[in-house]
């Protein structure tokens, strides 16, 4: 396998940032984020974002105008960057959510040019990971510390140096354009053997076998409420979340010019769904909480096929009255279980 | 810095003292940049902190904020609660690495025509100095 | 220890049962055991959920806007003065309230613990150490090393005394004086050393509320930042638009701060959130010589003057 | 469809001589909303007037914009012109392209763009802006005045005079007040009483004028032009319609206690007049220490009355009144002079105030107008003044001057010396002040007839042989005086009422750090408040002597007459006003209204399946002056401001900035 000094990864990811636009983890001061490149990089801690910002940005320019309706208008797209995204250290739950927002955004009648203008020409890099945080569940989700789905690459860290697996043709150019910084050389066995068997303590006490079906008759359960009671009605769950992709479009007007965004939004705000007539459908937390986990855990599973969930443990670490993916399984799973008896 | 570089100042002045005293420099032609643009509110106590951050948010080079001289607000009070108001606003906002010379916070009366010449003078020469703001402020 | 949970459980079930609450805020059992979340009682039969919270306690005082009237709630001294917050925002009623005062010796952060939660078994307060149990033996900690951080700048252990029930336990072991070197550190600075550091850390801000939401002074029933007109603030999150937010942010809270820290505590994405609240403390005590900023007062200090006030403008 | 008019004025060569009107008209044209741009040689003149009215009409405009001359010069123009087009004049605005710009900057290139910037400014606004109506409110014309001293008397002359009811309301048994106690007034010495008991009689007489004593005004609400008022009416405990004022009950009273009126010096009985002239001219009886009401006994008086006028079962009366304005003439008290313990007032009885030695000169006094000592009734042959006590001293008074001392502390000099040939006096003073027309003369004529001006204080007064050795010291020659005194003046100053800050709270209206009440401008408004509808008169806005106490009076009169002379108010639109659907109710915008604007308001909605009540702040237009000191206060982004909405604003920052 083709593998690279730990302590030269930072000039290979200089090179790269020559012809890709490179989205990879860094410190910031207590905590490592995901974020654009900027000379630094740090593959060892779980980054407290997700990686859905390399082709979802929380905020992005849609296109710019000019002038007035009585003038005339004048449109230009927002500036794309020529240059294709590299995502590198994702981690397997990462790799994996990005296959569930290619199905919302690629798949089905109308695609997301923008969004698909970024996947197309990416490569996702993915760190085994090593050292699964007490918080990671993503076992029951199917994935694993050395999950391949998502990914491009693969990478075993052994502490000293990473071992760089081609799982794609895309892949493999990546890793090809950078042979001049890899060396050829051995197979990181024991890495392997360790991810293949890590063990995550949260993912057993988390089953999500049979969940889609038995949340079908739970739409009027009082867990909602029980659950939704202590949610502070904040956007930290979705935001962090790598699977969470709701957008709101808006303009900035400046006199007779302006700009089109887009901007994640999040269905715990209160006003998520708020009509310009003043309806709100979802008026109290009760269906803002309910809309969030059965769109997870069962609307996605009747149109896509899967839970929207990696069981990456962000809304764990994330959510601040302890309201999160985990502790809604586990208390869904109770209320059906009750249900029966 | 090209030297005829004009930095723009958004000025909020109350209606009764400050406004009347930039009235008072025009009638008496007394001379100063055309860096500031005025908008005039009621009462210093009208001027909103948030006002001023939008101003460096959309372009401002600087700020002015003018009232009636404590004790002489038309409002009777309303200078005194902007006094505390910018006392603590515009420490954070340099706190927040705004340099201070952005923003300048004065008592000027209708009859000082003068003092709001000469406050206008400096103002501009001392951001003339620094150069354009960039803290803050949106790239359209 | 359990002794106080037990009276606490009893002072919710006789509230109940007396009549004198229609819903109870108070901590429970999370996911977690040793994370202790916030619940809402509606009946006596669900006292023994109470918890006292012994470790990762949120704040509860904002609770207590939704919670079904007469509301009993469960204080420190740090939700005390939330609770006073809200009532001198004139967001809830004393009279409506059913409040249980509890002294608290520090609450004990897990994250600070170095020991996977499925490894605890037993959590113990040992005087000046944390004793951490697990299944391969005992691990000693400081006291001060593990607390949460907002009870390193602790207004007091003791009980509120305007409280309906008043239960006395342990108390603050810290002496509290809030720390601003870190404020310090940020005002020696140049300004564009200091533009520099914010615009970094709001560059990590990804705008989720979390700070406000669980702010017990940011009550409004609907947030200024939330509108749509007049615009305060874009939905784009860019950086001249973080800049916006934090600022407005800081100063609707300016002097109204309680320093419970519950903002920094939420913030997923770590920002220093105290660094901006405490800036504006320790600026309006100096200036209008006010004792303790962060002790509720029924005039707002931004919301009066002195004719002498320090004058500064010319 | 917003249809914008912009008019660019030339002002002759004013702005065009240095503004390019061709581009700024041009640039204008560009502006979005802009439907309509047009220059003018003199757009205020009739034809420039004509040609805005023309546009609106022509081009359905809905908005205009005047670039031209400062809005203090002529929005109210430009507003009028706009209404009598059709168009609401509140969708006016000015762009101040001739004070802001022409007429400071002398180079057309950089006028030019700051020109279209200002217009950009005002189009921006005038984009947000939305049709205001005044509204108007009814005035209820009778006017309250509070204070039944010389300024009260004469405002309530004055108003009533112009046909207008006035209700004097007095806490004492008499109007008269402070002027009623004095002897002589400076500086032309004649009687207090001769001068002000006509007026007194005039008021009591007066058909529009109703005086209410032994009242107080317990509350205050509602605002210019409707003022709710909560009276208290003490029980006088005489049936005043039967009253004859014989004065018998008074002769057979057994119970007396120190005379107020004569500060102490003489005494007068439980049912007492505070003195002959009082008006109105009916004893009171002062339930504090009459013996049917401290014991139960007695009734001597209610016996020898020939006329049953006394009424021991009168109750205090609550009356509930409207009125459209009020005077406050509350008057100022004296301060206490204890403070100076050096002086030895209380332990020395012939340490005296001024006030009480008008009191042993008038000849309605306890001495009935001999100067006699306190102590033994001897004439005194020696008398210290001293001056500033209580006034200009931080430490142990007021820094202030009050004003009136050193003329009447001269005037006291001139009438020793007239009543007692041969005595002699002697002033301690910091300074002589006799700004006031013919008070430098009087003070001269003080001076000429002996009495003797030393510069300093006293440090010490202490009692031997029956004299008062006064010590201090004359800091012009710079040694020890001492002076052996058979009698000291203490000239008090004057100080507000006690209860000022509470009255001041009723009208809602401020006060200085000592108490006195504030006035709404210190030159320009000297007699209104920051209340509108409430009006000052004499001392309780700050020490004052006669002749101005009776100017502001009649000034305050005049305020009250002018109101009452509109059948009714027309109320400035650009006020607060509540987006209750944001309103979380914290009403700390209550606490930063100057005016008491702003109340609570409790209101009923639906909330998902229940109906809740929950309380906002409510904004009372008549009281509104539109600082929108609240406006800023609000972080709900609730509390707004007509004309200067949140929205303009950050709209003209945002054009400015462009």
């Amino acid at each position: 396998m083709l593998h690279i000094p730990k302590h030269k990864l930072l000039s290979l990811l200089e090179h790269a940032s020559g012809s890709w636009q490179v989205f990879c983890p860094s410190r910031q001061g207590p905590t490592v984020n995901f974020g654009w490149f900027e000379g630094m990089v740090d593959p060892d801690l779980i980054p407290v974002n997700s990686c859905k910002g390399a082709f979802l940005p929380q905020t992005e320019e849609l296109f710019t105008y000019r002038g007035t309706p009585e003038t005339g208008l004048s449109l230009a797209a927002g500036v794309d960057e020529q240059k294709p995204v590299l995502v590198f250290f994702a981690r397997p739950c990462d790799a994996r959510a990005f296959t569930l927002l290619d199905r919302v955004f690629l798949e089905g009648e109308y695609a997301d040019d923008r969004y698909k203008n970024r996947r197309a020409r990416s490569v996702v890099v993915t760190v085994g990971c090593k050292s699964p945080l007490d918080t990671c569940f993503c076992t029951a989700f199917g994935i694993g510390p050395d999950s391949k789905a998502g990914s491009d690459v693969f990478v075993y860290d052994d502490g000293t140096s990473l071992y760089f697996e081609p799982l794609t043709e895309e892949g493999a150019g990546f890793v090809s354009s950078h042979s001049a910084y890899l060396t050829e050389g051995g197979t990181p066995v024991s890495v392997m053997e360790e991810l293949r068997r890590a063990e995550l303590p949260l993912a057993g006490r988390i089953s999500v076998e049979g969940m889609a079906e038995a949340l079908d008759s739970m739409f009027d359960d009082p867990v909602w409420e029980k659950m939704s009671a202590r949610c502070r009605g904040c956007g930290a769950c979705t935001y962090l979340c790598p699977t969470c992709h709701c957008f709101s479009v808006f303009d900035a007007p400046r006199g007779v010019r302006g700009k089109r965004y887009r901007s994640w939004d999040s269905c715990q705000f209160s006003d998520f769904m708020l009509m310009a007539g003043g309806h709100n459908p979802r008026p109290t937390r009760k269906e803002r909480v309910r809309q969030r986990f059965m769109h997870k855990f069962n609307y996605s599973v009747k149109r896509q096929g899967d839970y929207l969930c990696v069981g990456c443990g962000r809304c764990i670490r994330a959510c601040s009255v302890g309201l999160h993916a985990a502790s809604a399984l586990f208390d869904l799973k109770e209320a059906g279980r009750c249900k029966g008896c | 810095m090209s030297l005829d570089w004009q930095p723009k100042i958004v000025g909020f002045t109350c209606n009764w003292c400050s406004y009347a005293g930039a009235d008072l420099a025009g009638t008496s032609r007394m001379s100063y940049p055309a860096s500031v643009r005025i908008i005039r509110v009621p009462c210093s106590g009208r001027i909103n902190p948030v006002f001023v951050i939008r101003a460096f948010q959309r372009g401002a080079d600087g700020v002015l904020v003018a009232g009636c001289h404590p004790g002489d607000c038309h409002y009777s009070t309303g200078n005194m609660y902007a006094r505390r108001r910018f006392q603590v606003a515009r420490r954070f906002m340099e706190y927040l690495g705004m340099d201070p010379a952005r923003l300048e916070i004065h008592w000027i009366s209708a009859s000082e025509g003068q003092k709001f010449q000469e406050v206008i003078r400096n103002m501009t020469d001392r951001i003339r100095a620094m150069g354009p703001n960039r803290k803050m402020r949106e790239i359209l | 220890m359990n002794d106080l949970r037990e009276q606490l459980r009893e002072a919710v079930a006789s509230a109940f049962s007396q009549g004198r609450v229609r819903s109870f805020v108070c901590l429970e059992k999370g996911f977690y055991p040793f994370a202790s979340i916030p619940a809402i009682l509606h009946s006596g039969s669900e006292a023994d959920r109470v918890q006292l919270g012994l470790s990762d306690a949120p704040l509860l005082a904002k609770y207590l806007l939704d919670a079904p009237k007469p509301a009993g709630i469960v204080v420190r001294q740090c939700d005390a003065l939330g609770v006073s917050r809200l009532i001198r925002d004139r967001r809830v009623k004393r009279e409506d309230l059913y409040i249980v005062s509890v002294s608290c010796p520090g609450v004990v952060d897990t994250a600070k613990i170095p020991v996977s939660p499925y490894q605890i078994t037993a959590l113990e307060n040992a005087g000046d150490a944390l004793l951490v149990h697990t299944a391969l033996g005992r691990t000693e900690l400081p006291w001060a090393s593990v607390l949460l951080d907002r009870c390193l700048s602790c207004v007091s252990g003791s009980a509120s005394p305007d409280a309906d029930v008043v239960l006395e336990g342990e108390k603050e072991k810290l002496p509290a004086p809030v720390d601003y070197s870190g404020i310090d550190k940020v005002e020696h600075m140049t300004p564009d050393e200091r533009y520099a550091m914010w615009e970094k850390e709001f560059a990590k801000c990804i705008r989720c509320f979390a700070c406000r939401n669980a702010c017990p002074a940011c009550s409004c029933r609907k947030c200024s930042l939330d509108l749509a007109e007049p615009e305060w603030l874009s939905p784009a999150v860019t950086l001249p638009e973080q800049f916006m937010f934090h600022f407005t942010r800081a100063y609707h809270v300016a002097g109204r701060c309680v320093g419970c820290g519950e903002c920094e505590r939420a913030c997923p994405v770590g920002l220093p959130l105290m660094k901006l609240n405490r800036k504006f403390t320790r600026d309006i005590e100096t200036l209008f010589g006010v004792d303790d900023a962060r002790i509720p007062r029924d005039v707002e200090v931004l919301g009066t003057f002195l004719p002498d006030d320090p004058e500064e403008f010319c | 469809m917003i249809r914008i008019g912009v008019f660019v004025c030339w002002c002759g060569s004013n702005i065009a001589g240095t503004v390019d009107v061709g581009k700024v008209a041009e640039e204008s044209a560009k502006m979005p909303g802009v439907v309509h741009v047009e220059q003018n040689k003199y757009t205020c003149s009739d034809p420039g007037q004509d040609s805005i009215r023309k546009a609106i009409k022509e081009h359905r405009l809905d908005r205009v914009v005047v670039a031209a001359c400062s809005p203090r010069m002529h929005e109210m123009t430009f507003r009028k012109c706009a209404a009598s087009a059709g168009l609401n004049q509140y969708l006016v605005e000015m762009a101040n392209i001739r004070e802001h710009c022409s007429w400071v900057h002398s180079d057309m290139s950089v006028a030019t763009p700051k020109a279209v910037d200002i217009v950009r400014r005002a189009v921006a606004k005038v984009k947000r802006s939305v049709p205001l109506f005044p509204s108007t409110i009814p005035v209820e014309k009778r006017a309250l005045v509070i204070g039944g001293g010389i300024a009260g008397i004469q405002a309530a002359l004055d108003i009533a005079e112009a046909g207008y009811e006035v209700t004097i309301v007095e806490r004492e048994p008499t109007i008269g007040g402070r002027m009623a106690q004095l002897d002589k007034t400076f500086p032309t010495l004649d009687c207090s009483s001769c001068i002000l008991t006509p007026k007194m009689v005039d008021a009591a007489s007066h058909p529009g004028i109703r005086i209410l004593t032994c009242s107080e005004v317990e509350d205050i609400s509602g605002y210019v032009g409707n003022f709710q008022v909560r009276l208290r009416k003490r029980a006088r405990s005489i049936d005043e319609a039967r009253c004859t004022a014989c004065g018998i009950c008074i002769s057979k009273c057994p119970t007396s206690r120190d005379s107020e009126f004569n500060m102490g010096l003489g005494t007068r009985k439980a049912i007492y007049m505070p003195f002959p002239q009082a008006v109105p001219n009916k004893p009171t009886i002062d339930r504090e220490i009459c013996r049917h009401f401290t014991e139960g006994k007695c009734g001597i008086c209610q016996k020898v009355c020939p006329s049953g006028a006394v009424d021991f079962s009168q109750e205090d009366q609550v009356l509930n009144e409207k009125f459209g304005a009020v005077v406050a003439a509350t008057g100022a008290t004296q301060f206490s002079v204890e403070a100076y313990g050096e002086y030895g007032y209380g332990r020395y009885p012939d340490v005296i105030t001024g006030l009480e030695l008008e009191r042993l000169i008038s000849s309605t006094g306890p001495t009935d107008g001999k100067i006699r000592r306190p102590s033994d009734g001897r004439i005194p042959r020696t008398v210290v003044f001293i001056k500033c006590v209580g006034s200009r001293d931080e430490n142990k008074g007021y820094p202030y001057c009050s004003k009136a001392c050193c003329m009447y502390t001269a005037k006291h000099a001139i009438l020793l010396k007239e009543k007692i040939p041969g005595a002699s006096a002697y002033v301690f003073y910091m300074d002589v002040r006799a700004g006031g027309k013919d008070y430098e003369e009087f003070y001269q004529r003080s001076q000429e007839i002996g009495t003797r001006y030393v510069r300093g204080r006293v440090s010490r007064i202490y009692p031997l042989d029956g004299k008062l050795i006064v010590q201090g010291e004359d800091t012009l020659l710079g040694q020890r005086v001492e002076v052996e005194a058979d009698l000291v003046v203490l000239a008090a100053a004057m100080v507000p009422q006690i209860d000022a800050p509470e009255m001041a709270r009723k009208l809602g209206i401020s006060y200085n750090q000592y108490g006195f009440f504030s006035e709404a401008h210190p030159k320009l408004r000297p007699v209104e408040t920051n209340t509108a509808g409430v009006f000052l008169a004499g001392t309780c806005q700050g020490p004052k002597d006669i002749p101005e106490t009776v100017a502001q009076a009649s000034a305050a009169a005049v305020k009250v007459i002018s109101l009452f002379a509109k059948s009714e108010l027309t109320t400035n639109p650009n006020v607060a006003s509540v987006d209750e659907s944001l309103c979380s109710g914290c009403l700390w915008c209550m606490n930063v209204c100057p005016y008491k604007a702003i109340e609570e308001k409790i209101i009923t909605e639906r909330a998902g399946k229940e109906t809740v009540t929950r309380s906002v702040a409510s904004v009372n237009t008549g009281l509104c002056q539109g600082c929108g000191a609240c406006t800023v206060a609000c972080r709900d982004g609730a509390m707004n401001l007509l004309g200067f909405t949140n929205e303009q604003i950050l709209a003209e920052v945002e054009a400015l900035c462009l």
